[in-house]
């Protein structure tokens, strides 16, 4: 493109394995590509395809070993930095070449501050300090739409929810408005309007310096209200490069076509749906007045403070059915689903399930009841064991509940789960840090399917995977709902994804509930102004936009 | 991704004893522990029947006899102790005791110690506070006193002295583990484990236990010296083993008058003590390393394509 | 967090008393101090004579009223042996065992935690294995073996220090080293093997990708995080100095409590065991109540 | 003040208290004895007879009286003058049960009484009569008259050459007083410290840190020109237990002695020390120089031991030998030895190293029930001259250690103590030889030596009193 002239960053020919007893792992193979200042490259691709280890080689955070690069050349800049270690990394690292990483969640120091962690950047450039310093970080809170970043620049990431730690993990790259920015699926967890601002910001910082994006994503209309060039990756290799226009609009790649055509968008959604057929009157879950507050106290001898997360929520699960749950990023839909499993006590309120109430429970019926009901976490690296491999974290179900399958049969199991999502049978012996952010959510899903359960709850369980996989997925979810009856709470905050695959929705903003009904009404006659907002939100491709 | 399979044959999968075997091959300190510490467990077995009579054997003529001379034999070769007894067959002989006091207490230690700690710190409940409190106790008591107590109250027995080396030792492993576990209870992978129905027994034992361990081993490694040289600082009570039989922690504290003129008395017992620590010590950072599968590469042999 | 130190406050008030009271019963089981305290040639009348002034001959649930009973007129028992009031003794070398202690954990905790996160974030390498080799031989070597030969060689072979005693900075140095040894070595490991964990997480590659100075990410991001059982293995060190720095303080003629407790236990002198305890013990818990409450600053994620 | 006036002392064992009374307790005794406070009469190392010190002399009244003329002209340190009142105030101080007198323990079961004449001039009254009083008067430490009655002080007043000037937990110092009666002392100043490692002790010394040093291991005892052995007044012993069996019987009391290789346990101790053969050393009155030591003898002891199984004893029943952990340098590995000697005897001989309370019970009377066979390692110290201090402690019926039962030996026992002069002497030298070869309750095994290291800058030499006393006025200054 005429438009950009000297290339900031150029990739040749990248080789990347990561070595063990086995045989090595090649996870990107033979990759090139370049971005100049102002550019937006997108990077699309298949889950596991080698687009995350592509993109941190460029900052050298592949520790070496064990993984590998075996061959490859980068430039940022006019200089090598392939092999830039030490004292001249740390000044491009952060400064010139910042990183939004995939995992929000794992990737924030859990012992500091998130002001802590932001001011820390400011002071090691030597660009601010103090009380300039900590202005800063609260006016980055601010731009990302943190609400009353003054207090919660004190907190501690785990008082955050998912969506507002990967706004943090965006204030923290910003920072210091960098050449380069390497997003990796910076909006997997945030809500269509948050993720629009945030897309904005971004495209303002590229007006105002410049900067080069490279955005991982793998959410198409992103994508194309992104990009000015696109790159697809399959198998760690790039199958398709291009303007944006023309990978669109006319993808030559029989993956690129299979990406594009994976998942209807908009009114075709409402068409080809993959909602309940058999729409059944028995209540699995009846939730009522749930109500959460949380206390926090700034500093060791602080003033006790509380937050209402959760405010008065009701509403109720059939049997076979999906019950989405949209909202605002920080709006408590983690927190309702976490106490549904009593993973963490209500405030107030009930939540009956198959004649009980959840909070009321006895060890020996909570027992009961955990078999029937499964989570998929918001952050699914968390929630695996670092110690267990992929076998024993699908396997774990089953070894608490000695009924379900016997043991000789665990294997075949294992793998048979592993293939459902999309995995391959040697990945079984794994372990869970071996994997890209994509192939971990599948093996919640996989675990929380390996108990076979009457209801689960999918906190965020699809935002990572690439469409055609999310399709295969959510095919997969759809055909055990129809089969044996299953019910999903189903968290997101990908609407189309709802649109498909949900029978009702309920929309929350704020911790209360602002409007629910079934998914066609949702999205036909939305009542509450907040929803509206939402559907209004969708990105126009940026050919589309330039154009007009 | 792709398997590259074709420049490098995969090899046959392998046992699990197999793979320990490589790996330890791969860590070369490791192996001369791992060799060390099997050759010392020969020796405690094997050497008894074959040299014990020599340890016991009087040379009052020959007292304090200097090292490095085959003048009175080759067991005299590491010199004589202060009854003229050859060091050699008095480090062979005195290794079961020693070994067998040190390893029976240390173990008991960690066990309860890391038992109740997982309690302590996983249950919210009120024996949670009750076993601090009486770890606190315990070490606050002085090991010297408990002793005392012990050896009036139960008798003189080797299983009395473990119980207070164990005793003595035990709060360590206690805080330490109850320490991490209230780190690690508020992981994720706790929680979604709760979520699967996993009780706390299974939380506990599973999730939690094989992340604290290392450490543990870290310090049981090293308790290992300090629970032989206690046994010895407890012996002159009355409550240690009693002579003729003896321990390597006995023998150091025999030469202990004499390390400006017949430094070879405490010296070789305390080598041997230092060397079966620092090989347990290098074998639990292996087992470390081994256990960690973040970590486990640096055991394995990376074999890299050609470029 | 008050309420919680009032509570931990309140149920360690309990602890100790628990303690006391174990510790007079238990001790008494351990033989009559009696024959003791006089010659071995005393007659049986003497040692009788003795038992009485001193009320060993009342049941023992009387002598422990009797010590309730000036415990809470704040009397602690006389020493019999050294003729004066037996906490006025324990308060007397508390403070020499407690400025070793203090100087030589300081010192071990410092040295380790450099020594060991650097060790860590290259295992396996040369400073990693001189490190471990060198603490480990400190640590598993025994304690008079280094004190003594310690004397011999830098007193007496070189002249550069004094063999023993207290005063200026050279009569702390042998001491301090000796001590600080054993707790060098084990916190090392500690500290190294928690570190290598901290290391590979997922926030030392944010940390790097922030460009932060490499100090900062070993000792700012993964020592930060590794730092629970590490202060808990030293705080238990410190007990344990705290308790018995005995063949330190023996060997150098340093007037501490430790030395004072054994001699005490040994002599059965029973009131100076019961203040040293109870000074020793109010010491370890209360350190222990400052090291649940750094559990809380150091990691936000525990409350209670 | 002079600092090469000055010299310093290291003690194996930091005094736990510096009360008058208790000098007979080594670390007591050796920082107060002749330098704080003085006795009336002091023993002399030579011969074992008491010589004038705040008594001029001394005569028998009738039986039980003692009538003792008290040196003019002394004074307190505290500036009072010392008079028959001030000595009978120390004595009552003593033996008036209001308090706990260590040294109350060298005169047994007596009591004592004693009322002024005159101003200089003394009544001492015994319930029995007592031919050795003014040996027991060399433990009665005179204080002054404004000591404490009821309660022991760590800030004794007497008449000696020194004053205490300080007492903490790490040294004791003492100061020349210029008051004193006698010759005025070279030293000035004398420090106290206490270190419980031998060598530690002798390398003070060896640098110069500390001047000397009364007791360092055999060891240690490396250096000619500065370490000195004495005879220290020590008797190192095995007791037997003659009341049960198989030890009941003469010959395997017996075939313990011959059973040792008492050249081989020799080498433990170092060639200067003496073998026993009697529970006193050379030197104190009763002492028998011609009685000889217990031989070696395997071959006579195993044919003592078939004689007696023969007769029916039951020699394989166990026996225990109870050792004292750190009784003296040495004695674990000779507990050791001697019992694998016994062993090779064909004796059942089992070792159990006790602590010094658990030791004691087997050591004093009533022994424990259920003790069995035992033999006892022993240590016995007379420095007081007479053989008063032994003999009816081991061989009368009622002695605190006696394992014996004899009513002859009794009433011989109290002829002895009753006698004086040439009889006595005498008298003491028969039980001595009857213990030895008849009764054998007992394996004497050596008369002990210390090893004291001096710097180079003293002028003194040890004897047997220094393990109670290190006159500070006897060390004199070299140039
Ligand atoms: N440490 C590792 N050891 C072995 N294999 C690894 C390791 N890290 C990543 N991989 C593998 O490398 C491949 C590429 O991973 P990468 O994280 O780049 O995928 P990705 O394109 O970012 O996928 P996603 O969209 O799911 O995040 C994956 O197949 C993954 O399993
Ligand atoms: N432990 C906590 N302490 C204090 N506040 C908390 C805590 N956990 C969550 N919160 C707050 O509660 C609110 C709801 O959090 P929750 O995780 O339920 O949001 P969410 O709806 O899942 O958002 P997202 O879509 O971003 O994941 C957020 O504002 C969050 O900051
Ligand atoms: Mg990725
Ligand atoms: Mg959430
Ligand atoms: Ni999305």
């Amino acid at each position: 493109m005429s438009r950009f002239t000297s290339p900031l960053l150029t990739v040749e020919n990248l080789t990347v394995e990561f070595l063990s007893d086995d045989a090595p792992v090649r996870a990107v193979n033979a990759v090139s590509f370049e971005v100049s200042r102002g550019e937006t490259l997108v990077i699309l691709g298949e889950s596991g395809s080698g687009k995350s280890v592509s993109t941190s080689t460029v900052m050298d955070l592949i520790d070496q070993p064990p993984g590998d690069i075996v061959s490859g050349r980068i430039t940022f800049d006019g200089v090598a930095i392939g092999n830039l270690r030490g004292e001249p990394r740390r000044l491009i690292n952060g400064r010139k070449i910042a990183m939004i990483f995939q995992d929000p969640l794992a990737y924030l120091n859990p012992v500091y501050t998130v002001g802590r962690q932001i001011i820390e950047i400011f002071e090691c450039h030597g660009v601010a300090s103090g009380k300039a310093a900590r202005e800063q970080a609260i006016s980055l809170l601010r731009r990302v739409g943190i609400p009353n970043p003054e207090t919660r620049i004190d907190q501690y990431p785990h008082q955050f929810s998912g969506g507002q730690r990967q706004r943090v993990m965006i204030a923290m790259a910003i920072a210091l408005k960098p050449d380069l920015l390497i997003a990796d699926e910076p909006t997997t967890a945030l809500d269509v309007s948050v993720q629009a601002q945030i897309l904005d910001l971004l495209r303002d910082l590229q007006n105002e310096t410049g900067m080069a994006l490279i955005l991982i994503t793998h959410d198409l209309e992103v994508a194309a209200s992104m990009a000015d060039r696109v790159i697809v990756m399959n198998r760690g290799e790039i199958v398709e490069a291009g303007a944006a226009k023309d990978v669109f609009t006319a993808p030559s790649h029989a993956y690129t076509k299979k990406l594009i055509s994976a998942l209807p968008h908009g009114d075709a959604a409402e068409n080809s749906n993959k909602r309940s057929t058999t729409s059944s009157e028995e209540t699995v879950l009846k939730v009522e007045g749930l109500t959460k507050e949380y206390f926090f106290s700034s500093g060791m001898f602080g003033k006790r403070q509380s937050f209402l997360a959760v405010n008065d929520v009701n509403f109720e699960v059939k049997k076979g059915e999906t019950l989405g749950i949209v909202g605002e990023s920080g709006s408590g839909k983690s927190s309702v689903a976490r106490m549904l499993l009593r993973l963490a006590e209500p405030t107030s309120g009930k939540a009956i399930f198959a004649g009980e109430d959840i909070f009321s429970m006895n060890q020996a019926r909570l027992l009961a009841f955990r078999r029937k009901v499964q989570m998929v976490f918001q952050d699914p690296y968390g929630s695996m064991n670092p110690r267990m491999s992929v076998h024993t974290i699908i396997s774990e179900p089953w070894a608490i509940h000695g009924d379900i399958l016997p043991k000789a049969k665990w294997k075949d199991r294992v793998v048979e789960l592993l293939e459902l999502v999309g995995l391959k049978p040697e990945h079984a012996d794994r372990y869970p840090h071996q994997f890209s952010g994509g192939q971990r959510q599948r093996i919640a899903i996989a675990r929380a399917l390996a108990s076979e359960p009457e209801l689960i709850v999918c906190d965020e369980a699809v935002s990572a995977l690439d469409v055609s996989i999310q399709a295969q997925v959510i095919d997969l979810l759809a055909d055990l709902r129809t089969r044996l009856g299953l019910s999903y709470i189903f968290i997101t905050h990908d609407l189309p994804i709802v649109r498909h695959f949900a029978d009702r929705i309920i929309v929350m903003k704020q911790g209360e509930i602002v409007e629910d009904g079934t998914t066609s009404a949702i999205f036909g006659n939305p009542s509450h102004p907040y929803t509206r907002s939402l559907l209004e939100a969708t990105p126009v491709p940026k050919w589309v936009a330039a154009g007009a | 991704m792709t398997v590259i399979t074709s420049d490098i044959a995969a090899p046959p999968p392998a046992g699990k004893l197999l793979i320990m075997w490589r790996c330890l091959k791969r860590d070369k300190l490791a192996l001369f522990a791992a060799i060390f510490l099997l050759a010392l467990a020969i020796a405690t077995i094997a050497g008894p029947p074959l040299i014990g009579d020599l340890a016991a054997k009087l040379g009052l003529r020959q007292r304090n006899l200097a090292p490095f001379s085959f003048q009175h034999g080759w067991v005299y070769f590491l010199g004589a102790d202060t009854l003229g007894r050859p060091i050699i067959a008095r480090l062979v002989v005195g290794a079961q005791n020693t070994l067998g006091i040190a390893f029976v207490a240390v173990l008991c230690s960690m066990l309860t110690g890391g038992i109740l700690g997982l309690i302590a710190g996983y249950s919210e409940r009120w024996y949670s506070q009750v076993i601090q409190r009486l770890a606190d106790i315990v070490m606050s008591f002085p090991s010297l006193l408990l002793a005392l107590i012990v050896l009036y109250t139960l008798g003189p027995s080797i299983t009395n002295l473990v119980i207070v080396l164990a005793c003595t030792r035990m709060p360590i492993y206690l805080r330490t583990t109850r320490a991490e576990v209230l780190e690690l209870r508020e992981r994720m992978f706790v929680s979604a484990a709760k979520s699967m129905g996993a009780g706390s027994f299974r939380i506990v034992l599973r999730h939690i236990a094989p992340l604290v361990l290392p450490t543990l081993l870290t310090i049981a490694a090293l308790d290992f010296a300090t629970v032989i040289l206690a046994e010895s600082s407890l012996s002159f009570l009355g409550l240690g083993i009693q002579p003729p039989d003896f321990t390597w922690g006995a023998m150091v504290a025999n030469g202990r008058g004499y390390l400006a003129n017949a430094w070879w008395i405490s010296f070789w017992p305390g080598l041997v003590i230092l060397l079966t620590t620092l090989s347990l010590n290098l074998l639990s950072s292996w087992a470390r390393t081994f256990a960690d599968p973040q970590q486990r590469w640096r055991l394995q042999s990376l074999r890299k394509t050609p470029r | 967090m008050l309420s919680y130190i009032g509570k931990r406050a309140s149920h360690s008030v309990i602890s100790v008393i628990g303690l006391l009271a174990l510790v007079f019963f238990l001790t008494r089981l351990t033989g009559d101090p009696s024959s003791l305290f006089l010659p071995l040639d005393s007659t049986l009348e003497a040692r009788q004579a003795f038992a009485k002034l001193h009320g060993f001959d009342q049941p023992i649930h009387w002598q422990f009223l009797d010590y309730l009973r000036d415990l809470i007129n704040l009397d602690f028992g006389q020493s019999v042996r050294q003729n004066r009031s037996a906490m006025e003794i324990a308060l007397e070398a508390f403070p020499q065992t407690l400025k070793l202690a203090f100087v030589a954990m300081a010192l071990a905790f410092t040295l380790a935690l450099v020594a060991g996160s650097i060790a860590a974030t290259r295992p396996g390498g040369l400073f990693d294995r001189t490190v471990s080799l060198v603490s480990l031989t400190g640590a598993s070597a025994p304690d008079f073996w280094i004190a003594i030969v310690g004397i011999l060689v830098f007193a007496v072979s070189f002249d550069l220090l004094p063999t023993s005693g207290t005063g200026g900075i050279s009569y702390w140095i042998m001491p301090i080293f000796v001590l600080a040894l054993r707790p060098f070595g084990l916190l090392v490991q500690v500290v190294r093997g928690t570190m290598l964990g901290a290391l590979s997480a997922p926030y030392i590659k944010t940390a790097r990708a922030k460009g932060l100075h490499r100090k900062e990410i070993v000792f700012g991001h993964a020592l930060r995080n590794s730092l629970l059982p590490v202060i808990t293995v030293a705080g238990d060190l410190t007990a344990g100095l705290v308790n018995g720095a005995v063949i330190v303080e023996s060997v150098f003629g340093w007037p501490g409590i430790g030395k004072l407790m054994i001699d005490a236990i040994i002599q059965r002198d029973f009131a100076v065991v019961q203040s040293t305890i109870l000074v020793t013990a109010t010491a370890i818990f209360i350190l222990n109540i400052c090291i649940d409450l750094l559990y809380a600053v150091l990691d936000p994620r525990i409350r209670y | 003040q002079d600092a090469s006036k000055a010299i310093k002392i290291v003690l194996p064992e930091q005094p736990a208290n510096l009360e008058p009374c208790g000098t007979i307790i080594t670390n007591v005794g050796q920082i107060l004895s002749q330098n704080v406070t003085e006795a009336l009469t002091v023993i002399d190392a030579k011969t074992g007879l008491p010589q004038p010190k705040l008594a001029t002399e001394w005569n028998r009244v009738d039986d039980n009286t003692w009538r003792i003329k008290i040196r003019p002209g002394v004074k307190f340190q505290d500036g009072k003058d010392l008079t028959a009142e001030a000595v009978a105030f120390s004595i009552k101080r003593m033996a008036g049960g209001t308090m706990t007198c260590n040294n109350m323990a060298k005169f047994g079961d007596r009591k004592i009484e004693a009322t002024p004449v005159d101003a200089l001039t003394l009544d001492v009254k015994s319930d029995r009569p007592e031919p050795i009083m003014p040996t027991l008067l060399s433990v009665v430490m005179v204080v002054s008259p404004d000591t404490p009655v009821d309660k022991p002080v760590n800030n004794p007043v007497g008449t000696g050459p020194f004053k205490l000037a300080s007492f903490d937990t790490q040294s004791v110092a003492l100061e020349r007083f210029d008051g004193y009666w006698g010759a005025k002392p070279a030293i000035e100043k004398a420090s106290y410290v206490w270190r419980s490692e031998s060598s530690i002790r002798a390398a003070m010394v060896e640098t110069g840190e500390a001047d000397l040093t009364p007791s360092i291991a055999i060891q240690d005892a490396a250096n000619p020109e500065t370490d000195f052995a004495y005879l220290n007044s020590e008797t190192t012993a095995i007791r037997i237990d003659t009341a049960k069996p198989p030890l009941n019987d003469p010959r395997i009391r017996k075939a313990l002695n011959l059973a040792i290789d008492w050249e081989g346990l020799t080498q433990l101790f170092g060639n200067d020390v003496k073998r026993a053969s009697q529970m006193v050393v050379p030197g104190i009155n009763g002492h028998d120089e011609t009685l000889k030591p217990w031989e070696s003898d395997p071959a006579k002891a195993a044919a003592l031991v078939a004689e007696a199984k023969a007769a029916g004893v039951p020699v394989e029943t166990e026996i225990t030998l109870i050792g004292r952990n750190g009784i003296y340098p040495n004695g674990g590995e000779a507990m050791e030895a001697m019992t694998a000697m016994w062993q090779e005897a064909g004796l059942n001989v089992k070792l159990t190293m006790l602590d010094v309370a658990d030791w004691i019970r087997y050591l004093q009377k009533p022994y424990p029930e259920e003790r069995g066979a035992t033999l006892l390692q022993m240590q016995h110290d007379n420095n007081k001259g007479d053989a008063a201090f032994t003999i009816p402690i081991f061989y009368r019926s009622t002695g605190q250690y006696s394992t014996v039962s004899d009513p002859a030996l009794d009433t011989e026992v109290d002829t002895a103590l009753a006698a004086s002069g040439e009889d006595r002497t005498k008298a003491f030298q028969t039980i001595f030889a009857k213990a030895r070869n008849d009764v054998v309750s007992d394996i004497p095994m050596y008369h002990m030596i210390g090893y004291t290291r001096v710097g180079k800058r003293l002028d003194w030499r040890p004897d047997i009193t220094t393990n109670s006393e290190i006159p500070l006025a006897n060390i004199q200054l070299k140039n």
